[in-house]
């Protein structure tokens, strides 16, 4: 998503738009950037999404499950479980390769949660989901690509 | 002779209730209804089609049914240029619109065929309805000589002058589509280039 | 059913096919039935339905109009203040008004009764928008959901039930509007399908057993809770006629019609829809 | 809000629905007009005053959204808070009992 839409899409957001012009940096230092706790959330390709959200060089793992249907009869909910095998898992992040925002959620999980997680998610179209578990300061992911449809009548 | 007039007795009586119940029904659809946007009470109105496809639930019969058949064909405005192929890229997009003639549509907004709200078409497009029979292949399979061309424009043009009760639209009759749209739907389900029909 | 199918239909182009119609025996089509099966299956697994029915429980019992009264006094059919069960009988005549009512027909004799509240006011907007709640879908949310797991028993003793039962049967084959519809059109077959939404055969026992005990409903795509009169104002919209008027004679009819085949079933709504 | 929570075999299964319409500020209303951005942004959930999840929303989470989650050291009767809060700075706090 560019600059210009992000405006018009704030436009009249009120605290929303402000807390937004902060997480993307716009109202900090430019070295702060990296710092800042949304940032996942304005980066524009899964790399950078992962950068920033402290999960770089994420590698399929077998040991993360990602379960989601493989079609969606609407993409405004497309129910999600992940879950995973792996020790001391302390951060998993839900990524829609194709939306307008890639990084849906980011869940802090402290000692004691278990990585077991389900929520659901808006597609704007057919791509791959991407969940993403933090084990012991690595990153795994697990991926899978949803069809999504249009439905009903249409009218 | 006494169970003949017991008969027409009864008779007399289920159609008196019959009648009651028939004044009844346009009086409640009279007050229990109301214009909305493009939708005008006048919609509530039947023609002579739609009047036997709801008396008959859809099994046309009786001495009439062969000369509404003529009527509907009759109704059909044929090309004036003789040709019925058009875009079949622009009648991929009008299959895939649903909207149009809704009371929440503006009048001269989009108006689709919504074709795959009940027909297979494209082989990509997975969300596609059964109420109508699957149309992926048809000019692979049917060939898309002339008279399948005009034939296939017709049914689109007014399905009632094929099946009296179909539950197809009748999209050029009613005015939803325009002459040059119901081509670019002919070109789709027949034009060798379009996906419908590609190898 | 094929024969008739194919006699109503007529279709299109059926005489010219070399294939049979989409539905069954097409690989591609019974994969995608499982994917979408799956996808509800999930989706089953919490019903956001349960919000409206905690906010119409709390509207239910809340003092509100000129008489500050609450709803709790509301008789449903089964008596003053009984909520457990009454869906399940509805519609029926109700003595005190001499009408067949619906669930929300019923609802807005007792906001104005018990409430004082204006007709008027109570109709002005009875379906949710994605910045206006509706109340009267919340209280829909909340009685159906008291309803759950009873068996439908629409009465059909008083000869107004078993007319506004014709009336509705009569309103359901109707056809009309630029695009020839009736209900029927779309829900007097079976195993047919809109793009992936299956369609109820509303003229069958099971078909109306399925689609009634599953409504009211939380939409998916809008992100709303829907109720039964939203449901018929909805199909009317895509059968091009006019607006029906919200809790009218002709929306109970139907209601009574299709509740009424239904009768025998396990009411098992709110349910969960695309 | 709606919090329902259970415990079988040591883990707490908490299942949360909280109302919220999460607008991404792409979607145009009936009118035409964009809807602006309105989604909750953060979510924490305490057991015994004790954070048990953090989570971070961005617009992609569906309306009404769904979390379920799953801890160790719950028992029945336990208090469990769910809190949320969104774009405009608006906050909601919830609390259910461990059944």
């Amino acid at each position: 998503m560019d600059w210009k839409r992000r405006q018009v899409l704030y436009a009249g957001g009120g605290a929303g738009f402000l807390a937004e012009l902060a997480s993307l940096g716009l109202l900090r230092p430019a070295a702060a950037r990296e710092q800042t706790p949304r940032a996942g959330f304005v980066a524009k390709t899964v790399a950078d999404v992962l950068s920033a959200s402290g999960l770089a060089g994420a590698a399929d793992s077998a040991q993360v499950q990602l379960e989601a249907p493989e079609i969606a009869e609407n993409g405004a909910v497309v129910p999600l479980k992940i879950s995973s095998d792996l020790p001391r898992v302390d951060r998993i992040a839900i990524l829609v390769e194709k939306n307008p925002v890639i990084l849906s959620a980011l869940f802090d999980l402290p000692e004691g949660t278990d990585p077991s997680i389900a929520t659901r998610v808006k597609m704007a179209e057919t791509c791959r989901i991407i969940a993403v578990v933090r084990s012991d300061g690595k990153a795994y992911l697990a991926s899978k690509e949803v069809k999504v449809t249009v439905g009903g009548c249409g009218g | 002779m006494l169970a003949a007039t017991a008969c027409a007795a009864f008779a007399t009586h289920a159609d008196a209730a019959d009648s009651a119940l028939d004044a009844r029904f346009r009086q409640m659809l009279l007050d229990d209804f109301r214009a909305r946007g493009v939708a005008g009470m006048d919609r509530l109105d039947q023609d002579d089609v739609q009047k036997l496809c709801t008396d008959t639930r859809d099994r046309p019969r009786g001495a009439a049914v062969q000369a509404l058949l003529k009527h509907q064909q009759e109704l059909i405005r044929w090309p004036e240029d003789g040709r019925f192929l058009g875009d079949w890229r622009a009648g991929e997009k009008l299959a895939q619109e649903g909207r149009g003639m809704t009371w929440a549509d503006r009048p001269g907004g989009p108006t689709g065929g919504s074709c795959y709200g009940c027909h297979r078409i494209s082989p990509a497009e997975i969300s596609f309805g059964t109420i109508g029979p699957s149309l992926l292949h048809l000019g692979r399979d049917r060939g898309s000589s002339p008279q399948m061309q005009r034939y296939v424009y017709g049914h689109i043009y007014n399905a009632k002058a094929y099946n009296l009760c179909s539950y197809m639209p009748r999209f050029g009759t009613s005015g939803a589509l325009t002459e040059q749209q119901i081509k670019d739907l002919v070109a789709l389900l027949l034009d060798t280039d379009s996906p419908v029909n590609r190898p | 059913m094929r024969r008739a199918f194919l006699h109503a239909v007529g279709i299109v182009l059926a005489v010219i096919l070399a294939k049979p119609a989409g539905a069954g025996g097409d690989e591609d089509v019974q994969d995608t039935s499982a994917g979408i099966e799956r996808y509800r299956q999930m989706l089953g697994e919490a019903n956001p339905a349960e919000l409206d029915e905690a906010r119409g429980e709390q509207i239910w019992k809340t003092a509100a109009g000129p008489a500050q009264a609450t709803l709790e006094r509301c008789d449903l059919g089964l008596g003053p203040g009984v909520v457990k069960g009454a869906y399940a009988q509805l519609p029926r005549l109700f003595a005190d008004t001499a009408r067949v009512q619906d669930l929300e027909s019923r609802l807005i004799t007792c906001m104005m009764k018990l409430q004082g509240i204006a007709q008027a006011d109570i109709v002005a907007k009875p379906f949710s928008t994605s910045t206006v709640r509706s109340d009267i879908e919340a209280l829909v949310a909340y009685v159906t959901a008291q309803s759950r797991g009873m068996p439908m028993h629409v009465p059909l003793d008083e000869p107004q039930e078993r007319q506004a039962y014709s009336l509705g049967e009569r309103l359901f084959f109707y056809r009309a509007g630029p695009y020839d519809f009736s209900c029927a059109s779309c829900h007097s077959q079976d195993g047919r399908r809109i793009r992936l939404q299956e369609l109820p055969n509303l003229t069958t026992k099971a078909g109306a057993r399925h689609a009634y005990t599953t409504w009211p409903a939380y939409r998916v795509s809008q992100g709303l809770f829907r109720s039964f009169q939203w449901r018929l104002n909805d199909c009317f919209r895509q059968q091009r006629f006019p607006e029906p008027v919200y809790g009218s004679d002709a929306t109970i009819a139907l209601t009574l019609f299709i509740a009424a085949n239904a009768n025998g079933a396990i009411y098992n709504g709110p349910g969960i829809k695309r | 809000m709606r919090i329902r929570a259970s415990v079988r075999d040591g883990v707490t299964e908490a299942k949360v629905l909280m109302q919220h319409p999460m607008e991404t500020g792409l979607r145009k209303d009936e009118s035409g007009a964009l809807v602006p951005a309105w989604f909750i942004t953060e979510v924490t959930a305490t057991h015994q005053e004790r954070v048990v999840l953090r989570a971070q929303f961005g617009t992609s989470i569906s309306a009404n959204p769904y979390l379920a989650f799953h801890f160790h050291g719950g028992k029945p009767g336990d208090r469990i808070v769910v809190s949320w809060v969104d774009t405009k700075g608006d906050r909601r706090s919830d609390e259910a009992t461990i059944a």
